[in-house]
């Protein structure tokens, strides 16, 4: 007989307390739900231990800290859980065909994973002897060849942190060749069609923007630019292919008016994805373009980044790139060239974007991407991602408007509006509706030019089948739009979270969680 | 190849299907003379996957790795015992392979991560928000100012000669272009320039830049700088590039820091030779809005079920296209993720103890150095890094100590090139990482190469 | 104008597809069903780059392969989605509180699975010189060492692939030392309530089993066992704590008996989780007991294994365990001793489990783990599962039956029984109402001696909290059974597949896809 | 303790509620003697993540791994590349961290992947079935013994003198225990040994058991074998230990093997000094009830959704116990899902080309080693492995090449050192890994040892 539990204590939760659907934890199988770790964890946990400290004398000088942080400390299981359930909440390129358009959202190589964790890169600190580093300093010098001889260009400049942040540094380099010139212009031209990175970039370093006119096929109006070049232009900002996923086909014009004009050419290279390995951007007398590596070079978004933006120069441009970067010697040697060697080596340049060396980690992985296709492969690469693109395009153009179906073959991406929909359906229906078919939607609402655009990039790493599937998916909630399923209205029905009320979001803003509440949950 | 499905005989039927001759139709807008016949010449053709990973193996056993020495260098770079599970947790396919959550309904994973990030953030700096990442420290601290200008409609900006040189730089890159103007200084062993900065603040000054603690490692009480701040109408920036300090030190919140920015690699993210690295920024609330970057907020669905979005866009670019208040779009997620996780597995307690145990680490290393002949440690102050003032010149010994296999610090020579008295100067750090045998080890090789 | 497309074909599915739910592609946003491998791939298509092959004469002497194999292959996106996307349909430790009793499924730490891929571990070849594997040798020994100390026993055979592996390995040293002693004993005596690898095991090793009679408080009657000992019982299986969950308090005593009679005592000891630690078998008389790396020792499983199951041995069956097995000798150096030394070392070694020294890779995890905890912490380990499980048990037994809720606390799991439910409501139905609460059920049907088994066991990696979530589910579930809600006969409601016909899958069995359908398939 | 969520005031609640004074009282029933009152002596104490990785690096650092080294070790496990994503997919936490699908409507990913990876297995070996896995291809091979065994009513099975020694040596412990009887001999250089298999099988023998390639690396027919063994009705087990091999060359199950057991190592799994790895077992399907081990199988759920459940599970130990085919439990799923992960990568046309790669670089070896004066290829046929007869005892020579760095092979004095004619043999694995240099370093140092 035990004698445990003699006051027969229970616990008090035997009333209901189920949902809708009938379950008491809210949970669907295999959809479960998750606390934050502020209802989770609580100060005194921790999934580290820890050497046992010395006692010594602090030198804090009477700095220490006499407050509570608020950090709730979750143990390792609990810690691999909450990452892990929240993880199943997402939808990745892993689960399935993830058509953003301008995002190139292409297979991430695992292989690159690996590489970019072997401790001769990942566990090197950015301002050890460059003797210490010679491997580190030569896979960026292998990647920079790769990536001028690719475009075509003259030089590189390594170190931006993503495409935003290269274009930033292209701009800069133009103001300088500029400034240099004893030049001061003012304007930067950039079209409609733009990323909003393009004139928030060029406003961020000082310029004001101009929209550039469009044709109505969906392409830079060449007559209409040329007509407003002049002294006050310092730059135009042209995404080749554009963001109607059509090819600039004026674009060496363009370029020649600009220079003519003595105005720099800036290309958003967001898209090069659909001509790496067979269409050259220094042919078509571009003078800097950015270059996404997590787009085009397979490195994963990770949910948001990070990424890297390397920028190609023209050999006008090439003098004010930044600093450090590397240079290799005959016998193999690579050197650094930063602030105490610039001065000789490279006194016209801009000085740091960044701290150390850009990003390092997407490096390894972009390069062992090239090295994997090769050029030979990098122009398979750029074919089936336009292919595949085309083959959507004309297997969806009968249900979904396409405005510039007429206008050439696309290239890596499709762009649809949402004329004939029935009354009240809009591109996000079809979007929420792609959700519950386990698919993330494309890229909506953008570019501006298109009312209601959805621009579909599937790039090249799906097959056949894929394709056929996610046409048949998007054929169905396209139909629905038009005839005008309810159904469609409040979709997603299946996802973790219905409609999210973005307004109150926005209206009563709560962007952290509140520290009171730590203490109470951890109660 | 491996990384494409199409099969030839796929693309021929699709090919036939949209009714293309070949696949040069498809390429029929770019003109003739750009168009490529073959490969580009001068570039290697495909390779294997074991081909390409003994290529980086070999490039890989060129490099010193900092857990196969001993290894002291910090400056804005800290080498911590990241846990297994981050990394495990971070590969996760749902994360590393999803977008920037612009669809909330299946990117809950991100959205709810994001929003603890930013609590975390907040709480460790002392603020009242933090958005979701910037690239790194170095433009998180640019961004900072450019902040403070739109909020005073100022553009000067007094920069402590304690921030970290390269952070220096990229404001001095972007300023000369902005046509901001930066008050310099470089630093001096002396002491901390507080009064210069107190001096300098005027009815200019839309921010003054103090970092905490500062690139010798020494710890400085900020009030005072912030009252006067806060006097002139101008904003106090702290730049913390060691976040584990903050477990040991009063936040830069605490001390009236406006703006918070740092470095928030030494969590959960590693060396990687400098990058990907996570900006953190964090503000006091009223400035919110003038904030760069994502924020993502809590909000409600449908059935009235919490859940999270990327909220006030309207500072953003892909909203506000020229008005956005930074041009930044992807930031750095994956590493913020890698950050939030080492924080949580940490907790308060972990992060407090991790401070504690790499103040002691640091003070019995200074204490052992300070008794090499021709070592002298410049601060009274320091958290896990602390300045040296060596009898030589630093930077040739740094190289001679690396032929040791010691990689022992770095040298303000590299970071100073241009100032002399700093020459001597060598910035170690310290952390749990380090082993009683690697303090001897570098004591007895300095005191070898120092005699 | 393009010239694209003038035929206007469009793809055949407009039609629609749409199932019940109102999908066309059958998923639900992130819940995604996936096709086999012999549906998405094709022989032709591969997922690995293989360098070029020389030109040889080939010696395969006519052998050469000159039919189809069939085997499909998929790229690396393809594969990549594939078993990601399959993964998605298990449940798993990581996702949520894993209760299956006698399994002790404990969070499985990252660390060891980095330790477990140093090249230095997991790119050694097992017939090496052993001067160039010391340190794999070195993990193999300081394992055995610590599970001697933690057993208190006096040898360790490590080869064991598993728990029943291990059973089969201390039988048969049973049996050799039998042998030894000229004795041919022909019984082993297992208790009702035993795993079904223990009598599988005797009969495999050649013995004939016989039942144990128990308590009615669900332990050994040690009486009745005394009763049948005698010249034929050449061992007892006993596990223990035993699969009611108790602690057997007669072990010392049945193993005085046994051995009295000249048997030997087999411990199953897949429950050693409860007393990690704080109770050492070799204290209870125990001849031989394994030990499952999976289990106890935090080993992951794999969906299925694998595992380890070295068997610590008395020092009576020592000289008879299994080669090849290390040994250190006092300058560090370790020798591994296998068939050329066996004959002068260990001489009455059974021979070979397995053909090379088990199962490194849960050596290194194993260890990993102990050395983690450490005695210290490993005590803490059998304190935390079984105040878990009391703690479980106390706060169900008014909604559920516990049979043996009297017989003393119990160890790390709770055993209930089916007694109460309404008519036609029966275990299964429980378990099937948890899957949709997000959790894996517990073991089911097992030990046989309870009706309707339910066996908890929730390990100490779970806190308070996610006891409290389980115990409430429970609750409201074994209330449902109890109040006979239809809903529940039909759960799981959310899983990827409702329950599904094992008797269907048993009568017309279909083990493999047939070959037929690959070519159709791949059309 | 990092793995422990319980705190201490947690214990204490949870004590309290359940009516419990300490933890003491729920160990109540374990008898006062072997209650231990402190951590057990003698072990060391909790320590961190970061002692615990040093540690093994440091044991890691004592072994010469595979990759660093030219390497021509075979013999029963194989070092083929394995794709990056792989390793990648099994740590999925919901098939690392899953249990036994026992419960299908929630496992679906392992049952779905274990159906594919029966079919794979069968179709290779050229069966109508294969199972679930078994712990390795030396325990397979005793069960397809023991099968055999119930099958036939018979006790006598007939082992080839090529099958692996080590194989050889678990059967004889269970045979030993069992009363089955095994008719064994050992290698010889002049051929395989064939004919004495037909020769020795009557109508007591249950089965006959054939490694193909053999241990040596020869390729034989075993068509006539099978033709005996059916007329005596015998079973002709086939073991597979390199399944690569099968790209090549014939599958036995077309020249008549009954049931075909093999090592999956070679594929997906990796070295791991020895395990884990796993065991495929494949056979005809009259023969499937009295196969062992799990069994999946294709069903329908409730809605008629095709679905997939373990089945036919009255041949196993939980439902029949003592009545069971074996007493298998946990087998080797994990290493499963490598294997079947690898081969769709693979897929018929990688699994060929790398056979015949493999093929190709062994030829190539052979060819070169042959010139090397002492040396001679024993072989007439082999895949990728094959055996050299030196002109000095091969043992120490291994020990002396492994001085040299260089991992040549395994000595058939270490798989039979009582064997004298056998002494001087050396086996020789070359794959894919295996590169020219390597092959030149080899036959370099070989030439110099034996000199
Ligand atoms: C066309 C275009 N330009 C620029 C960018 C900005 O690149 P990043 O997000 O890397 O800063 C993007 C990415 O979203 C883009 O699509
Ligand atoms: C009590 C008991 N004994 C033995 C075993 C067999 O162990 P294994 O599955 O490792 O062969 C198990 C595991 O399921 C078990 O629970």
């Amino acid at each position: 007989m035990s004698d445990l539990n003699k006051g027969g204590w229970r616990p008090e939760m035997t009333e209901e307390r189920r949902d809708e659907q009938g379950t008491f934890t809210g949970n669907r199988a295999l959809m479960l739900d998750e606390a934050l770790i502020f209802e989770i964890g609580d100060s005194e946990t921790t999934g580290v231990d820890l050497a046992d400290f010395p006692q010594v004398e602090t030198r804090l000088g009477g700095m220490e800290r006499d407050r509570r942080i608020g950090l709730p400390g979750l143990s390792e299981p609990e810690a691999v859980r909450h990452y892990t359930r929240l993880s199943r909440q997402n939808y990745a390129i892993d689960l399935g065909l993830f058509p953003l358009g301008s995002c190139t959202m292409k297979h991430n190589p695992r292989l690159n994973e690996k590489i970019a964790r072997m401790k001769g890169f990942a566990d090197v600190h950015p301002l050890q002897p460059v003797e210490t580093v010679q491997g580190a300093l030569g896979v960026i010098n292998e990647l920079a060849v790769w990536l001028i001889k690719l475009t075509g260009m003259h030089g590189v400049a390594m170190t931006p942190k993503a495409g935003a942040h290269g274009e930033l540094c292209g701009i800069l380099c133009i103001k300088a060749a500029l400034e240099a010139r004893g030049e001061d212009r003012k304007v930067i031209l950039v079209p409609e069609s733009a990323h909003g990175t393009n004139p928030a970039t060029a406003a961020f370093a000082g310029y004001v923007t101009e929209n550039i006119p469009a044709t109505p096929d969906g392409r830079v109006d060449l007559e209409a630019l040329k007509a407003r070049l002049g002294p006050d232009i310092a730059a135009v900002m042209i995404t080749n292919p554009n963001t109607c996923g059509l090819f600039e086909r004026d674009m060496k014009a363009i370029s020649d008016a600009v220079h003519a004009a003595g105005g720099y050419v800036y290309c958003d290279g967001a898209n090069f994805n659909a001509i790496v390995g067979r269409v050259r951007p220094g042919d078509l007398g571009v003078d800097a373009m950015h270059i996404n590596l997590h787009k085009t070079f397979s490195t994963p978004h990770g949910g948001g980044g990070p990424g890297s933006g390397p920028v190609v120069l023209s050999e006008a441009l090439s003098p004010f790139g930044p600093i450090p970067y590397t240079e290799r010697f005959g016998d193999g040697h690579i050197t650094l060239v930063e602030e105490e060697t610039a001065g000789d080596r490279h006194p016209h340049s801009i000085g740091r974007m960044t701290a150390f060396h850009g990003q390092m980690g997407m490096y390894t992985r972009a390069l062992a991407y090239v090295m994997s296709h090769g050029a030979d492969g990098l122009k398979q690469v750029a074919e089936d991602a336009v292919l595949n693109a085309n083959y959507l395009l004309r297997s969806l153009e009968d249900v979904l408007d396409a405005p510039f179906g007429k206008s050439g073959p696309c290239m890596h991406e499709a762009l649809f509006s949402d004329m004939g929909m029935a009354e009240g359906y809009s591109t996000l229906d079809i979007a929420k509706g792609l959700i519950d078919e386990g698919y993330h939607p494309m890229t909506v609402y953008f570019p501006l030019v298109v009312h209601g655009a959805m621009l579909v990039e599937p790039t090249e790493t799906e097959s056949k089948a894929a394709l056929d599937e996610f046409i048949g998916a998007l054929r169905s909630v396209a139909i629905r739009a038009k005839a005008g399923d309810e159904a469609l209205k409040s979709a997603p029905h299946f996802a973790p979270r219905r409609r999210l009320d973005e307004t109150l979001a926005a209206r009563k803003p709560k962007l952290v969680w509140p520290q009171t509440e730590l203490a109470e949950a951890a109660e | 190849m491996r990384y494409l499905p199409l099969t030839q005989s796929d693309r021929d039927t699709m090919l036939t299907q949209i009714g293309a001759q070949s696949i040069d139709d498809l390429f029929a807008d770019v003109p003739e003379a750009a168009r490529l016949t073959g490969p580009i010449r001068g570039l290697p053709s495909h390779a294997t996957e074991m081909a390409v990973e003994r290529h980086f193996s070999a490039l890989a056993r060129q490099n010193m790795a900092a857990s196969h020495h001993p290894f002291f260098l910090g400056c804005g770079a800290y080498k911590h015992h990241v846990p297994a599970s981050v990394d495990h947790l971070i590969q996760r396919g749902e994360f590393l392979t999803a977008y920037t959550p612009y669809q909330p309904e299946i990117a809950q994973g991100t959205l709810q991560m994001l929003f603890e990030f930013q609590t975390q953030v907040a709480r460790l700096f002392g603020c009242d928000v933090a958005n979701a990442s910037m690239y790194d420290g170095s433009t998180a601290c640019w961004e900072a100012i450019s902040m403070a200008g739109r909020i005073t409609k100022r553009s000067k900006a007094v920069l402590s000669s304690g921030l970290h040189p390269h952070y220096v730089s990229v404001c001095e890159t972007m300023a000369h272009f902005t046509n901001d103007m930066l008050d310099v200084a470089k630093p001096d062993f002396a002491g901390a320039d507080t009064q210069r900065l107190i001096d300098n603040i005027d009815e200019e000054t839309s921010a003054v830049v103090v970092q905490y603690p500062d690139i010798l490692g020494r710890i400085e009480d900020m009030s005072a700088i912030a009252a006067k701040a806060h006097e002139k109408g101008a904003l106090l920036i702290a730049v913390v590039t060691e976040p584990v300090a903050l477990g040991a030190i009063k936040s830069p919140g605490e001390m009236g820091a406006d703006i918070v920015v740092g470095e928030g690699q030494s969590i959960g993210v590693g060396l990687q030779f400098g990058g990907p690295y996570v900006g953190l920024f964090a503000c006091q609330k009223k400035f919110v809005r003038q904030m760069p970057g994502r924020l993502c907020g809590e909000t409600v669905d449908a059935e009235g079920k919490r859940g999270f979005v990327l909220t006030l866009s309207t500072r953003e670019q892909h909203i506000r296209r020229e008005k956005a208040t930074s041009n930044i779009c992807t930031n750095s997620g994956l590493c913020a993720l890698a950050f939030s996780i080492h924080m949580s597995l940490l907790g308060e307690r972990g992060l407090c103890d991790l401070a504690t145990l790499n103040h002691a680490r640091a003070v019995q290393a200074a204490q052992r150095l300070n008794k090499v002949p021709g070592v002298r440690v410049v601060n009274d102050t320091f958290f896990n890094e602390f300045t040296l003032e060596l009898s030589k010149e630093a930077r040739p010994l740094v190289r001679e100590l690396a032929d040791r296999r010691i990689l022992g610090g770095v040298s303000l020579g590299r970071l100073y090139p241009d100032v002399n008295a700093l020459q001597n100067g060598l910035v170690v750090a310290v952390t749990e990482i380090v082993t009683d045998e690697d303090i001897e080890t570098f004591a007895d090789a300095l005191e070898e190469l120092l005699s």
